[in-house]
């Protein structure tokens, strides 16, 4: 089979989206699993509602209708039987992708997928290969503190799954294909707000036209995107701002005004992929820019904050010109009422605040 | 049934609607926060069972609790407050409609994580075995919920312990959007009580009164420490999985057919028959309701907004026993 | 049962029992890595499910696995280097007792964690239900894991989509200290099988012809494509828990009674009366036996150690397929 | 009733060993239990085989005997509903401990114990208290990747659980006094290696006898030690070493070889909790000292000593004379072969040559 290798395509910047049309991260990723699908019959997908449903997101929108059945199995709402049943699938010749609703549910079915999926390969001394998929949905929607939650850190910190947090169009699509080609277990995180469809009952739509700036389209061509290879999602020389999914964008935004409005230059990073993290890129930037804020829609402590700045504070402390500022949500869970959620989740003027209190210092 | 407790009894189901309808009116014609799960359709069961509940009783409710508060006898006004995500709230917009509960009246909590009530019930359950308090818990549950670990652990252990808690299983046929039939390889979720050692009943979850009638045995059962049972309601609801889902996955033939035996209607026809009540008394409580739900809805609209940080002091409670370093605010 | 088959799982449950005897005098006459859980007295379970699986059969495994391991015709050599956590282990001296697994013979892993290997032998089935390659999975725990929402979970799971699964309850009586009474509200676990729409049966777990002759009807029945279904192997383990542990929490007199039963002597006696076999054979497998453990036990000496980061191979697979950056190491 | 609140206590250093024996943590664990039940009827204790048998690691010893049956209740298999059981307890007037028999079966009851004890009291707006504790051991004694794990990070990144883990007996006993006083989830974490007990088949003695140096005793009488109080268990003026339960002590030999041979003064922090934690004690000792080692046994990314990182990285940035070295397992599940065991748990020798890079940059 032939595809392109597209580690080194740019973003395409704001001027373009009137040429093109932005495909949402939803029509990216269904179109990565029809793709997959499409080319591999050992793919197959399970979870609640995304059969006849097609997903309460609707990322397996018409797939159902196109595969059947077979390879596209609603199950009963049993985290553990489908986690489980993912890697029974999976150590036995089957690429299964599994769809956990929302990601704090991913907590019911934990020990399948940290203790047994993460580690099997390694307990079995590399006799099997665990090439699974699980995807979830996560970030704050006003859904309260059960239905809102960013735990990529909990996986992040298991080693022997890989975490892949897409912020675009053109990485989502990119790099769903590779996770289902990877012979390791990938947790695949998907921000509500980034899908850009309505949910039944959700706001996606609007949240997406809000943001716009670097929501590269996904080309309808192959291609796959590799892992552990981070994306200057815009480039800059004063302050390195590291982010992924949601916050990407409202980075970009503060960086766009802090641009503007101030003349500071950021440097704004998505990794892309935490597990592998791309080091490199990051400590490479901070050398350069030698100030570093990092961003991220999950909790403070022993978050994916703490372990960016614990990155640079080691490999890259003489060259910081300032203290490292994360911006995340404080320790506590996400409150209902909106304004109390707008208050704990990161805004752009929190990073815009973060920014300066590094450059000016 | 006697006449009093039937016209409150009404009243409650009556409530469950008329605040729902409220609230899929206000959803549609003005900004709401988050979503809403509703429950119309199965107001029997909620009532019937609490109806034997004691305000010191527990219940532990789901993603889809108006009706269980309701019938709990929590504060209108205080869960309409909380849907407007106000601080006079009943969980001082901190929870929502997925969280929504009253502790005021014995509601542990409304769980929106599929199954995660089931083993919280058991736990008060055991408290009150250990305090010797005579407490019962009702456990509410979907048939959804049926499936999932959760289920099982906590069964078995309210079976083995003997703890006097009610399962009621809400068998309203679909689980967001999948048929309990797909997922489960059995008709009747209450056959799964033999694996517990306790008794498994099937009931008519929308006449109000089979419910009523099996609800008694099992709180009487639970109440003289003879253990749990579970009861499965067959049962419907009618509008989508939540807020405004379609639910195209189902036939109207099929709503309409549950439809024709809607809980209030068979109940209010029950009553008329019975002639322990007149159809005008039966209007009046509508009536009555109607005013209440409006005010509700007054007093939500006027009652103040939460500051952004209000939800500080809820994080921890601060243990005033000993001193303690807290975590400062980042 | 034909001789040779006879024979073949005389010899399987003889490798068994002297394989675990051997271990408990290396344990306890030099420093041996880690722990171990035993299998003695359960031997009929293993060898007579195991017997009707081709090689390319897939079983999950638990935190007592030898017996299954050597029962599906896992390598004594490469078993007995892994209990020395040496690099011809067959998991590389990275998994041990608790882990150990061949995957050459359809082992899918013994997982150490209660319950947890059910719900990926379900998805091993469904594999080979949507491959339509005809295998077979069997399902080993304990009455223990029973216990657990992953039982459950994956009982329900294979139930609806009707799996090619055996679940092959092994109820020692026991889980760690605790009778499976005390924490069971049914004497029969097979009469779980009831919630999921398919057959439980109660074998004597001592008794190989038994468990060989509902095995057979369950395999085939999974092997049709008729789906799951779940026997509860009465048995009993010799051994404390895990290595020393005592067991004082049983009576010798419990223990006397089982071993009455034990499964090698019954089938030994069974042979014997049969006259398919004469007493000499029998011996001469013993013997076989002894020499073939002496020889894995030689052979785990002389095996290499690892080198302290061999591990690191084994975190992930490198996809050759196409480049990805790797985290370097730390 | 009265108690003496021993904040101010200082460790009681090796030569006090000679005169009173080392009471093990395992008693005093006991020992906190037992006077904590006596002194509270509402204090009950769930787990596996923690009754009739006394507990896998002999925590319970003689509790059943003493209070029976109905306090001490010998539970199924069945974590969720252990936890779950726990928490409905908790929320209607007792004061529940639970045991979990390895901290790495924490995953099999993650949703009760992050999503519902954590959140509870949040969710419904304060109604509810949540007075329980749930007690689990944790650390590396050879049984492999699913049964040596050190999970604490996943619960310092779950807002709502306070989270101890104590290194000595004197700290064991009065933090699981206050955890049970505590009316919020409490998780209180036990290293194997230091109950200084055998367990059934474990090797606990030997570790124990090994370490001693702090092993400050547990007094009798009745005694709390605060939440959110580090405690410097070595005084020190060139490095700050932050470390818990058996990487205090790894981290007090290399302390004291390091003083000797290389005339390096270590200062040793135990922050005793890691919910609340004491952060002014740890800033305040890296803003002495200038240098900062942060030694965990749970993996590196997102961990603890990630935390800790970006804690001094970001308050106390311009006070560090060198890069923060994190001395952790690295990304990977724990092998079973204890040759590679070895390699992967921080060692003695890992946290000399840390500090070394520290000093001598
Ligand atoms: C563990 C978990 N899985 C999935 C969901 C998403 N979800 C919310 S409600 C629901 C359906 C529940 O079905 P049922 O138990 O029958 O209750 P019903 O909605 O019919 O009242 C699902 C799948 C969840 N909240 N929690
Ligand atoms: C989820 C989980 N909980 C607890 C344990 C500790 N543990 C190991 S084996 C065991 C007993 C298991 O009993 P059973 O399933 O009957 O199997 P048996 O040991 O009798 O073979 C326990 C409690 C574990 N490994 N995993
Ligand atoms: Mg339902
Ligand atoms: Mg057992």
């Amino acid at each position: 089979m032939s595809y392109v290798l597209a580690n080194e395509v740019r973003p395409i910047f704001p001027g373009v989206l009137g040429l093109m049309p932005v495909k949402k991260i939803v029509d990216a990723l269904n179109q990565a699993l029809r793709e997959e699908m499409d080319r591999d019959e050992r793919v197959v997908l399970l979870g609640e509602d995304i059969g006849v449903f097609e997903g309460s997101y609707r990322v397996t929108e018409g797939l159902h209708a196109q595969f059947g059945e077979e390879r596209v199995r609603d199950t009963p709402i049993s985290e553990i039987a489908i986690i489980g049943a993912a890697l029974g699938a999976a150590l036995t010749g089957l690429r299964p992708v599994a769809e956990i609703q929302f990601n704090d549910f991913l907590a019911c079915g934990m020990d399948q997928l940290c203790n047994q999926a993460a580690k099997i390969r390694f307990m079995l001394g590399g006799q099997v290969t665990v090439p699974m998929v699980v995807r979830a949905p996560y970030g704050a929607t006003g859904r309260a503190a059960q239905h809102s939650q960013s735990l990529e850190a909990w996986f992040v910190h298991t080693p022997g799954l890989k975490v892949v947090m897409p912020s675009t169009p053109y990485d989502a699509k990119g790099l769903l294909k590779t996770a289902i080609r990877d012979d390791n277990p990938v947790l695949f995180l998907e921000h509500k707000l980034l899908y850009g469809a309505t949910s039944p009952g959700g706001k996606a739509q609007t949240a997406v036209q809000e943001l716009g700036e670097v929501f590269t389209p996904a080309p309808d061509e192959e291609y796959l995107l590799p892992f552990g290879a981070a994306d200057v999602k815009r480039p800059g020389s004063d302050v390195t701002v590291v982010a992924t999914g949601m916050m990407l964008h409202k980075s970009i935004k503060a960086a766009r005004e802090l641009a503007g409005a101030d003349g500071i230059e950021c440097e704004v990073i998505d990794p892309r992929t935490l597990v592998p993290l791309d080091r490199e890129t990051i400590i490479d930037s901070v050398k350069k820019t030698g100030r570093l804020v990092v961003v991220s829609e999950d909790v403070m402590s022993c978050g994916v904050t703490a372990e960016i700045s614990a990155l640079v504070a080691e490999h890259a402390l003489f060259y910081l010109d300032a203290p490292i500022r994360r911006v995340a949500v404080p320790d506590t869970p996400i409150p209902f009422a909106p304004v109390m959620e707008q208050a704990v989740i990161p805004q752009i003027g929190d990073i815009i605040e973060a920014v300066k209190s590094v450059v000016y210092r | 049934m006697e006449r009093e407790t039937a016209l409150l009894l009404y009243r409650r189901m009556v409530q469950i609607r008329k605040f729902e309808e409220k609230l899929y009116q206000l959803f549609l014609t003005r900004p709401m926060p988050g979503s809403m799960h509703q429950y119309n359709g199965q107001e029997a069961v909620a009532v019937g069972v609490c109806a034997h509940l004691n305000r010191d009783d527990f219940i532990t409710s789901t993603h889809r609790g108006h009706g269980h508060c309701i019938a709990k006898g929590a504060s209108i006004r205080a869960l309409m407050a909380e849907m407007f995500a106000k601080t006079t709230g009943c969980c001082r917009a901190m929870g929502g409609s997925m969280h929504i509960a009253d502790y005021s009246v014995g509601m542990l909590g409304a769980m929106g994580i599929v199954g995660s009530g089931m083993p919280v019930a058991v736990g008060a359950a055991w408290s009150s075995q250990y305090r010797r308090s005579g407490q019962v818990v009702a456990c509410f549950f979907g048939d959804g919920a049926a499936n999932e670990g959760a289920f099982h652990e906590a069964l078995n252990l309210a079976g083995v312990w003997k703890l006097p808690v009610v399962f009621v299983c809400e068998n309203n046929v679909y689980g967001f959007s999948t048929h309990y039939r797909r997922v489960t390889p059995v008709e009747n979720i209450a056959d799964r009580a033999a694996s517990y050692g306790m008794p498994g009943v099937v009931v008519d979850g929308m006449d109000l009164r089979a419910v009523f009638d099996e609800a008694a045995t099992a709180v009487d059962r639970a109440r003289k420490g003879e253990g749990a049972t579970l009861i499965e309601c067959k049962t419907y609801r009618y509008m989508g999985h939540s807020r405004f889902e379609k639910a195209a996955y189902r036939s109207s033939e099929e709503l309409d057919e549950w439809r024709k035996r809607d809980p209030l209607v068979l109940f209010r026809d029950f009553l008329l028959g019975s002639e322990l009540v007149d159809a005008g008394e039966l209007e009046g409580i509508d009536a009555d309701v109607d005013r209440e739900i409006e005010d509700a809805v007054d007093y939500a609209e006027n009652s103040p907004d939460p500051k952004p940080h209000d939800y500080r002091q809820y994080i921890f409670k601060v243990n005033d026993e000993f001193p303690t370093h807290h975590q400062k605010e980042s």
